[in-house]
């Protein structure tokens, strides 16, 4: 079973988080939405939890709505901007969501 | 209809706002619908279940529920080791019994999970 | 697909609803099925007719009732969340001798045994919070 | 002395009515006197009269309400962010043609100008949020 | 009735919340009181003033009307260094002119005013 | 003029904010409440955040209303715990209050 984990906090309020890659594992995809594509906009800050995600298979995306809103300009190429028909596809794809 | 495993996950501390008590509600309902219900508790949300809370005057104890859950056919209580840790906090501190598994485990038993509602 | 839709936020201080509805109405665009929307928590407030806001704020309760009655989804209010919020449907009012009701014609009122049930029938469920 | 109390939390997202209003009680037993205190946000919630709290949980808006009939403080609740959130008074209902209003008798309603006012006036301002 | 030094504390995002345009609408109304009013932004309030922000369908852009506060006679106008630097941001990715302070000095600067609000 | 913060949120979401001494100087005075008391059960989160307070001369309290309720035990000595009255004379004697 994979799972589709959205994530709407800030890095910069629930880092701890993101530390634990949202209890994400293999094969699971996780989406930035709301307060959690912040971050995107700096090269450092996501830099190591998106290696973490990457070794782990784990897929990142951003909601590109919130992220042009916020005016961000994402910082990492792994980091693939979908728009709310592929936040739909992702949950469609998955088993579960797990809203964090 | 099947019955399905759904999980409550709490992580917010108590009396701060009301998501330990709608979250339970939720668990307990599920379980009224005999599903398969477990609780897993990570963060501030291990405070939800800390032993020796007080009552103060005109606001509710909302957490005494949650010793009952075993009553409610709700056996399978998780903390998240690490939680308890950054909070000098350990198993013992708990007013239920509980099994305190790590990330990696955390991460498994989502997996098994058909339904998982985090508050 | 069937899609079970449980939203929690406050209208002000969560982009929840907004998130939902966009997400709804992509749902249905690529030919899914919105069977409710269950409002839970603060997510109650979503359901309230006395709410005026600005002209350029997003109008959720209105948006909600639209897309509703464009594609038959229910919009569904925790009778016991919104008891405690002052989310109150007529019957509730009369029950409890209150003073009036607020909640919006589109929405109606029933206990969590409802989103219990939703979810087992639904093939996915998704939370906005 | 003079305080000024301001409000900002929702009922159940926060402990802010529950903390306020303790302060308060505390503060006129030491002899100060609370002149005004002001409900803007989320705070504007505490204001309603459709709300059912259970038996045990704190009731907010009639400690308030009693709290101002003992000790003579106004309630004010802010104008704007009670109409974005469907919080209304009698007048406003019928200005904008609502099908009701919910704000409780002890609680009156004004811009944020009462606020600014009240906080030149008062020797301490308090905010709980 | 002397005029109060009345500042507005920005800290959170916009779009998730209405903090910022509350926060605004209480800045607005004191210096419609010819209080004397400022701004300062810090941890993801910082945001608030970003530049480049886009319209997107339904969603009210709050932010524009930070570019207007010098019309209403607000010129203090701080931003945290260190909240920018952690976002990867600088001066110049605000929409208004800013001057850009240190924890410390914003120790002072709370020091020297009458009212502070936090949002 | 001395300030008296409130810090109503948890040390485990606003690490930051105690990390930036809750913007006090000295003389000023820390009250922990509501979710910040949370953190005086561990006698390692807040030694540091104490520690930088102790030096800087700035004196922190905590409500003890909201210590028994969360069935906290506090660690630390240098935390004094008051009830309601103890917070109304502390914002009688600062010259105003900063709620973060």
């Amino acid at each position: 079973m994979t799972t589709l984990f959205t994530l709407n906090k800030s890095w910069y309020d629930s880092a701890w988080l993101y530390e634990q890659l949202v209890f994400a594992s293999e094969g699971d995809v996780v989406l930035l939405m709301e307060d959690a594509v912040l971050a995107l906009g700096s090269p450092i800050t996501l830099a190591s939890f998106l290696a973490k995600c990457s070794s782990a298979n784990i897929a990142v995306y951003a909601l590109i709505d919130d992220v042009s809103t916020r005016g961000i300009s994402n910082q990492y190429p792994s980091v693939n901007l979908l728009g709310y028909n592929g936040f739909v596809d992702l949950l469609i794809e998955a088993d579960k969501q797990v809203a964090w | 209809m099947n019955a399905q495993k759904l999980m409550l996950v709490f992580t917010s501390a108590p009396y701060s706002n009301s998501n330990g008590q709608e979250a339970l509600d939720v668990a307990l309902i599920g379980a009224a619908f005999e599903q398969d219900v477990s609780l897993l508790f990570l963060h501030d949300g291990v405070f939800q279940i800390k032993a020796g809370q007080q009552t103060s005057a005109g606001i509710k104890q909302t957490t005494k529920a949650f010793a009952a859950v075993n009553d409610f056919g709700i056996d399978d209580v998780y903390v998240h080791d690490l939680s308890l840790i950054a909070r000098g906090l350990n198993t013992e501190d708990m007013m239920v019994d509980v099994k305190e598994i790590d990330t990696k485990a955390i991460s498994s038993l989502l997996n098994q999970h058909d339904r998982v509602l985090t508050f | 697909m069937n899609i079970n839709v449980l939203v929690t936020g406050g209208l002000y201080s969560t982009q929840c609803a907004y998130s939902a509805w966009r997400f709804c109405r992509a749902a249905i665009e690529a030919g899914h099925k919105i069977s409710q929307v269950f409002f839970y928590q603060d997510g109650v407030s979503q359901s309230t007719n006395l709410s005026v806001p600005l002209a350029d704020e997003f109008d959720a309760v209105n948006q909600w009732a639209e897309f509703s009655a464009q594609h038959g989804c229910e919009l569904v209010v925790c009778v016991s969340a919104g008891e405690r919020r002052g989310v109150i449907g007529a019957e509730q009012a009369g029950e409890f001798g209150l003073p009036g009701s607020n909640m919006h014609a589109a929405f109606r009122v029933e206990g969590l045994g409802v989103l219990q049930a939703a979810s087992l029938e639904a093939d996915r469920m998704v939370t906005f919070k």
